[in-house]
C-alpha cells in the first residue's frame, strides 16, 4: 500500500512520528567501550506490527530493551540519544522506568514462567502494579488469557503449576502475563524461536490479533514470519563495527526490493525463506 | 560447559577401556581411592560407636532422665542434661535472631543492588572474616562484649555479664559470614531471567527481590540459616569465655527475655571445661560427658544435614 | 508508596551490608590496635617466658605452623582419594550423594567432639599421650569435607574436550585421571586446603586435649608422648590466666599474629578462588 | 573395656618411665612457680620439662594416677577417694609452699562498708540464703557469686573449710571461674561480685580481700603472719605430687623447687615458703 515510503535510515522522515508510540533518535549504546548501536533512528507508529530484522549480534535485542529501559538491568551499558513513549523521553529523569515498563509489555525468547501456578502467573505483575479486589483480579485473568488464547486449555487447572504447561503454552502464559497489566505496547524478542511450527502459528496469529489494540515491535530472524505478520520493517546491520539501522521500509518493500547492500546480502544469505 | 553427569559418563566410557582382557587387573588409583573413602567413612563410624559405646553406662543409669533432668552434680553422680540443652539451643537461637535478618539483608544488598565487582570484593572480606579464630572472639568477647550487654541491660538487674545473651550475641558475629555468604550464592542461584522478566512486567527492584528472588531462593536462605546454625550450635570456646558455665540454671518460664541474661551452660562449654579432665577415670562421670558430646553431635548434625538437604533440592513447582 | 518502599528496602539492606562490614572490620581494629605494641622481631624469634609475660611466641608459632602442616599432609591424599571416588568411580547417582552428605555430616562434626574423640582413642587407647600427630589427625579430619569439596567443585569444571582428547588417544582410566583430570584440578586441592587450613590454625578445641600444652615444649621429638605449643591454646590460657599486666601486651600480639596468619593462609588462596570464578563466569 | 584401659595404662606408665621427658600438669597455682623453674632448669641443665595445667589441681592427681605425667602440681591434699580411685598408685605429696584462699569483692561491695564476713555468712551466701549484701551489712545489691570451677583447689580449700570436708559441701549451682585472671577479671568488673582467689592474686585495688569474722567478733586478714599462725584457717599446702620416690629428673626438678632458688620463686609469686612456715 504505500510503497512509495521507502527510504534510508538516515534521512528517515518524521511524517509518521508526530504520533509515533516510539521515536528513536540518534540512540547509541556503548558497553565497556564497545559500540552496540550506533545513531539508530526509528519511528513506530501505533497500532501496527513493526518488525526488525538483521544478522545474529547485530544489537536487535539491545534495541529493544532500550525502548523500556531494561537496558538499566545491565551496569555496564550505556545510553544515549533520545528514545520517546508515547512523546515523552523515556530516560527523562522525571520517569519512572518501572512504571513505564508496565506500560510496555516485553515477550522474551524463551518462555520465563514463575515456579507458582497458572493463575499466579498470569496475576504475577498486575496484582502489584494496581490494587485490584479478588474479583477483578479474576476478571481480570481470564480476559488475558483469553486475549492469548490460552484460556480453553487451562481453565479447569488455573491452580496447576505453570512448569507443566508446555513451552508453546508457556509463551502464551507469558504474554497473557504481559496482557494483563494492559499495556498500550508489546516489545517480543524472537518469542517464537522456542516453539514448534504450531505453536509458532497460535503466537502469529494473536500478534495480528493484537495489533488492533496494541503496538507490537518484533524482532525476529524468521522472514517468512516478517512477511506474515508485520507491516513495518527495520533491518539493524552491523556497519563499522556497530549496530545501526540499515533501511527502514513497509514489510512488503523491503523484503521484495532491498536498497541497501547490507540488507540484500542478509536476505540473500541464509535466512532464505522457509 | 560439561556437567558432572557428561564427565562421569565419559570416564565410564573409558572404564570401559580398562577392563577389556589385554588391560586386565584393578587400577592402583581406583583401589587406592577406594581405600581412602573407606578410611575417611570407617573413621566416623568408629567416632559415632565409640560415643555410643562410651556414654551407654549413663543411659543404663538415668535412662531418659539423662536428657529431661534439670540437675547436674558430678559429685553426688546426678547427671541431667536438660539445662545444658536449653542453654545450647537458647544460645543459637540468639544467635540466628541476629545474625539471620543482618546477614539475610546484607547478602540481598550484595546479590541484588551491588555491581558485580564490588560484590566480589564485600564476598571476599566477609568470607577472610569467617575466619577470625573463635578463641579471638573470645577474647572480644570477655574485653568489652560482656562489659557491654552489663551495662546496656543494667536495669534488668542482671547478675553479671557472662549471660546467654552474650554467648548468644557473641555467636552471631561468628556465624553472621557464614549465614551471608551462603544466603548470597542461594540468591545468586536464582537466575537471572526471572529477574528480568518481573522487570519486564514492571516490578521495581523491590518488588523483583520480596516476590521473584526471595521466594525462589526459600531453601537455600533456610539451608544457609541451618547451616549457620548448626556452626553456633557447635562452637566451643568462644561461648566457654562468657557464657557464665552456671549449671543447672533452668529459668522458671524459658520464654520470658529476662531468661536471657541469666547465666547459663552449653553442651559444649561443659565439655571445654575442667570437668572432661575430671571426669575420666569415672566411668559413669565419663559416660555423662560422652553423652553429652553425642547429645550435641546429634543436635548439630540434624541441622547440618537438614541445610545440606534443603540446598540440594533444587526448587521445585510452589504449589 | 512503591517508589518509596523500593528506596527503603535496599537502603536497609544496605544499613545491614554496612553493619556487618562494620562489625568484623571493627574487631580486626581492635585486635590490631592492642596487638602491635607487642609486636617485634624477638616476639617471633624469641621463646615464651615468665608464663607468658616476657619473651616471644616463636614455639607457639611454630607448633601451630606444624600442626597445620600435618593435617594438610593427612588430608590431601585422603580428600583425593575421595573426590576422585566421588566425582569419578562412583556409577550410581545415590551412591554419589550420600557421599556427598557424608561430606556434609563431616563438616558439621563439632571441633569439640573431635577433641574428644581423638581424647579416647589416640591419648588413651593407643597411649600417645597428647602428641602433635593426634591435633594433626583431627585437624586432618576437619577440613577434609572443605578440601574435597573444593577438590570435586574443580574436576567437575574440567572442560569437556580434555577428556575426550584423552579417550581418544585411547588413554585408560587411571591413566586419564593422572594425566588430565589431576594436573588440570590440583589448585582446587590447594585452594580448599589453604581456606580448610585457614580455619584449622585457630581451633583450640580439638587440640586441647591431645596435641598442644601450655608450656615446656619445642620440637617434636617423636610421635607419643610429643605435645607442641600452639597459638591458640597460648591465647585461651593466657586469657583466663594472666597473672601480669605484661602478659595484656603479649595476649593482644598473639591474637593478632594468629589474626594474620589465618588472613595470609585465606588470602593465598584468593588468586586460585578468583580464577576459578572467572572460569565459572565466562 | 576397663581391663584394657588399665592395660594401655601401665603400659604408658612404663613407658612413661624411660621418657626423657619431665611432664607436669596440674594447678595453676601451684603453675607459676614452677613454670618459671622449668624455665630455668631448662636454661641452666637442658633439662626437657612440659608443665601445662589441664584440669587444675584434679587434672595433676589424675595425671599422675593415670601415668601420663610424672610430677602433679596440687593445691589441695590427696584425698582417700582419690587413692580409692588409683589403688596401685603410692601418691607421695611433696609440700613446697603454702597459699591461702581469700574471699574477694568487688569495689562495691568494698566501699559500701562489706570488709569482713563470718564463716555463718559464708555459709548462707554459698547456700542461696543470703542473696543481698544490705543482709551482711552492706548497701543494697544482689550477691553475684562467682564459684571456682571443679577441680579447682581453690575450691576445694574453700569448701573443706568451710564445712569440713569438700565432699560435705552442698551442692550448689553459680556462674564458674577458672583461671585466677578470669576470677579477678570478672569480680573486678561486676557490681556485688564474690568469688574465691587465691590470697596472692588479690591486689586490693581491684578486688578486695575480706577479712573472717571469728564469733568472738575478732577480724582475721590473710596476712603472711596469719597464714604462717594458723590464724587465717582458709590455706592450702601447694604440693608436688609424684608416685612413689621422685627418679631421674624429677628428683632434679624436686630438689630445685626445694631450694633455695625455687623457694624465692614460691615467695616471688605471693605464696609462703617451707621456711617461713617452719617459723611458726
Amino acid at each position: 500500500m504505500m510503497k512509495l515510503m521507502h527510504k534510508e535510515a538516515e534521512s528517515h522522515d518524521t511524517t509518521a512520528s508526530a504520533d509515533a508510540t516510539f521515536r528513536v533518535r540518534n540512540l547509541n549504546v556503548t558497553a565497556r567501550g564497545k559500540t552496540l548501536l550506533r545513531d539508530v533512528n526509528v519511528s513506530i507508529a501505533p497500532r501496527q506490527v513493526f518488525g526488525i530484522i538483521g544478522p545474529s549480534g547485530a544489537g536487535k535485542s539491545t534495541f529493544l530493551r532500550c525502548l523500556n529501559r531494561l537496558t538499566d538491568l545491565t551496569p555496564e551499558i550505556r545510553v544515549s540519544g533520545d528514545v520517546r513513549f508515547e512523546g515523552t523521553s523515556v530516560r527523562d529523569p522525571s520517569v519512572d522506568p518501572d512504571a513505564l515498563r508496565a506500560r510496555i509489555g516485553f515477550l522474551f525468547q524463551q518462555p520465563v514462567v514463575f515456579p507458582k501456578s497458572i493463575i499466579e502467573n498470569v496475576l504475577f505483575g498486575v496484582r502489584r502494579l494496581r490494587r485490584l479486589s479478588r474479583g477483578v483480579l479474576a476478571e481480570v485473568a481470564e480476559r488475558a488469557l483469553r486475549e492469548a488464547a490460552l484460556w480453553n486449555e487451562v481453565r479447569d487447572r488455573l491452580n496447576d503449576s505453570a512448569l507443566a504447561l508446555s513451552v508453546g503454552q508457556q509463551q502464551r502464559l507469558c504474554l497473557a502475563r504481559a496482557l494483563a497489566s494492559e499495556p498500550e505496547a508489546i516489545l517480543m524478542d524472537e518469542p517464537t524461536s522456542a516453539l514448534d511450527p504450531k505453536s509458532t502459528q497460535a503466537i502469529e496469529e494473536l500478534i495480528l490479533k493484537l495489533k488492533e489494540r496494541h503496538t507490537i515491535v518484533l524482532v525476529t530472524h524468521n522472514i517468512g514470519q516478517a512477511r506474515r505478520v508485520t507491516d513495518w520493517l527495520a533491518c539493524i546491520c552491523v556497519r563499522n563495527g556497530a549496530g545501526t539501522v540499515a533501511e527502514t521500509a513497509c514489510c512488503d518493500a523491503l523484503l521484495e526490493n532491498p536498497q541497501c547492500q547490507e540488507v540484500v546480502e542478509y536476505l540473500g544469505s541464509g535466512s532464505s525463506l522457509p | 560447559m560439561m556437567t558432572n553427569e557428561d564427565l562421569v559418563r565419559d570416564l565410564r566410557l573409558s572404564d570401559g577401556a580398562a577392563r577389556r582382557p589385554y588391560l586386565a587387573g584393578i587400577s592402583c588409583t581406583r583401589l587406592a581411592s577406594f581405600a581412602f573413602t573407606a578410611l575417611a567413612l570407617g573413621t566416623v563410624g568408629a567416632l559415632t560407636l565409640i560415643f555410643i559405646l562410651q556414654s551407654l553406662p549413663v543411659w543404663q543409669d538415668e535412662g531418659i532422665g539423662y536428657l529431661t533432668g534439670g540437675k547436674w552434680f558430678y559429685r553426688v553422680q546426678t547427671f541431667g542434661a536438660l539445662p545444658m540443652i536449653y542453654g545450647t539451643l537458647t544460645v543459637a537461637l540468639i544467635a540466628l535472631l541476629l545474625a539471620a535478618p543482618i546477614g539475610i539483608g546484607a547478602a540481598i544488598f550484595t546479590s541484588e543492588f551491588l555491581p558485580a565487582r564490588v560484590r566480589l570484593a564485600v564476598k571476599i572480606t566477609i568470607e577472610l572474616l569467617a575466619g577470625v579464630p573463635s578463641v579471638v572472639y573470645g577474647l572480644i568477647g570477655i574485653l568489652l562484649l560482656r562489659d557491654w550487654i552489663y551495662e546496656l541491660f543494667a536495669r534488668f538487674d542482671l547478675l553479671s555479664g557472662d549471660t546467654l545473651l552474650t554467648a548468644g550475641v557473641l555467636l552471631g558475629v561468628m556465624i553472621l559470614p557464614t549465614v551471608m555468604t551462603l544466603a548470597d550464592d542461594a540468591l545468586r542461584s536464582v537466575p537471572a531471567e526471572q529477574r528480568r522478566a518481573a522487570r519486564g512486567l514492571g516490578l521495581t527492584a523491590t518488588e523483583t527481590v520480596l516476590a521473584v528472588t526471595i521466594p525462589q531462593a526459600g531453601r537455600g536462605l533456610i539451608a544457609a540459616l541451618l547451616l549457620g546454625l548448626g556452626r553456633a550450635l557447635g562452637e566451643t570456646i568462644a561461648v566457654f569465655l562468657v557464657v557464665g558455665r552456671q549449671d543447672n540454671n533452668l529459668p522458671a518460664n524459658i520464654f520470658s527475655p529476662r531468661a536471657w541474661l541469666e547465666s547459663g551452660q552449653t553442651l559444649s562449654s561443659k565439655l571445654g571445661g575442667s570437668e572432661t579432665n575430671i571426669a575420666y577415670g569415672d566411668p559413669l562421670h565419663w559416660a555423662a560427658m560422652v553423652g553429652l558430646a553425642l547429645i550435641l553431635m546429634t543436635m548439630v548434625l540434624a541441622a547440618t544435614i537438614g541445610g545440606a538437604w534443603q540446598r540440594k533440592t533444587k526448587y521445585a513447582p510452589s504449589i | 508508596m512503591r517508589r518509596a518502599s523500593n528506596v527503603i528496602f535496599p537502603a536497609l539492606c544496605g544499613v545491614c551490608a554496612l553493619l556487618a562490614c562494620a562489625l568484623l572490620v571493627g574487631l580486626v581494629f581492635v585486635i590490631a590496635q592492642r596487638g602491635v605494641p607487642a609486636l617485634s622481631w624477638t616476639f617471633f624469634t624469641d621463646q615464651m617466658r615468665q608464663v607468658g609475660s616476657a619473651g616471644g611466641i616463636f614455639y607457639n608459632l611454630l607448633g601451630t605452623l606444624i600442626l597445620i602442616a600435618a593435617a594438610l599432609v593427612i588430608s590431601a591424599p585422603i580428600a583425593t582419594g575421595l573426590a576422585l571416588t566421588q566425582a569419578v568411580y562412583l556409577r550410581s547417582a545415590s551412591a554419589r550423594s550420600r557421599l556427598g552428605l557424608f561430606l556434609y555430616t563431616l563438616n558439621g562434626i563439632p571441633s569439640i567432639v573431635f577433641g574428644i574423640f581423638g581424647f579416647i582413642v589416640f591419648v588413651k587407647f593407643f597411649g600417645w599421650g597428647k602428641s602433635w600427630l593426634i591435633g594433626g589427625i583431627l585437624l586432618a579430619l576437619m577440613i577434609l569435607p572443605t578440601v574435597t569439596v573444593s577438590l570435586i567443585e574443580r574436576i567437575r569444571a574440567l572442560p569437556r574436550k580434555y577428556i575426550e582428547a584423552a579417550t581418544g588417544l585411547g588413554l585408560r582410566q587411571s591413566q586419564i585421571i593422572w594425566s588430565v583430570i589431576l594436573p588440570q584440578s590440583w589448585s582446587g586441592l590447594i585452594t580448599g586446603s589453604l581456606l580448610g587450613l585457614a580455619r584449622a590454625a585457630g581451633e583450640t578445641a580439638p587440640i586441647m586435649f591431645t596435641a598442644t600444652i601450655f608450656a615446656g615444649a619445642s620440637l617434636p621429638h617423636g610421635i607419643r608422648e610429643s605435645p607442641v605449643l600452639s597459638l591458640p591454646y597460648h591465647i585461651f590460657i593466657l586469657a583466663q590466666d594472666s597473672f601480669d599486666p605484661g602478659v595484656g601486651a603479649k595476649l593482644w600480639g598473639s591474637a593478632l599474629v594468629l589474626l594474620m596468619l589465618v588472613f595470609a593462609l585465606s588470602m593465598i588462596a584468593l588468586p586460585f578462588r578468583l580464577r576459578l570464578h572467572d572460569e565459572a563466569h565466562a | 573395656m576397663k581391663r584394657l584401659l588399665t592395660f594401655v595404662a601401665a603400659i604408658a606408665a612404663t613407658q612413661l618411665a624411660s621418657a626423657e621427658t619431665l611432664k607436669i600438669n596440674g594447678s595453676t597455682t601451684v603453675n607459676l612457680p614452677v613454670a618459671e623453674a622449668a624455665e630455668e632448669l631448662r636454661a641452666q641443665k637442658k633439662l626437657d620439662i612440659q608443665v601445662d595445667t589441664q584440669g587444675g589441681s584434679s587434672g595433676g592427681i589424675s595425671g599422675v594416677g593415670d601415668g601420663l605425667v610424672q610430677l602433679g602440681m596440687s593445691s589441695k591434699s590427696i584425698s582417700d577417694a582419690d587413692r580409692a580411685k588409683y589403688p596401685k598408685v603410692n601418691f607421695n605429696p611433696i609440700h613446697i609452699g603454702e597459699d591461702a584462699v581469700a574471699m574477694i569483692v568487688s569495689r562495691d561491695v568494698w566501699e559500701g562498708g562489706v570488709k569482713s564476713l563470718t564463716q555463718q555468712q559464708l555459709r548462707d551466701i554459698y547456700e542461696g540464703r543470703i542473696t543481698d549484701w544490705k543482709d551482711v551489712g552492706g548497701k543494697p545489691q544482689r550477691i553475684a557469686f562467682f564459684n571456682k570451677e571443679p577441680g579447682r583447689g581453690t575450691w576445694e580449700v574453700f569448701a573443706h573449710w568451710l564445712y569440713g570436708d569438700a565432699k560435705k559441701a552442698p551442692q550448689v549451682s553459680f556462674p564458674e571461674v577458672g583461671g585466677n585472671e578470669e576470677t579477678r577479671n570478672k569480680v573486678s568488673s561486676t557490681r556485688g561480685a564474690m568469688s574465691q582467689l587465691s590470697a596472692s592474686w588479690t591486689d586490693n585495688q581491684k578486688v578486695f580481700a575480706l577479712g573472717i569474722k571469728a564469733d568472738a567478733g575478732e577480724v582475721v586478714q590473710p596476712t603472711p603472719e596469719n597464714i604462717v599462725s594458723r590464724r587465717y584457717g582458709m590455706s592450702r599446702p601447694l604440693f608436688l605430687l609424684t608416685n612413689g620416690e621422685p627418679q631421674g629428673d624429677a628428683r632434679t626438678f624436686v630438689d630445685f623447687m626445694l631450694g633455695s632458688r625455687g623457694q624465692e620463686l614460691v615467695k616471688k609469686h605471693g605464696y609462703l615458703s617451707i621456711a617461713e612456715l617452719k617459723q611458726r
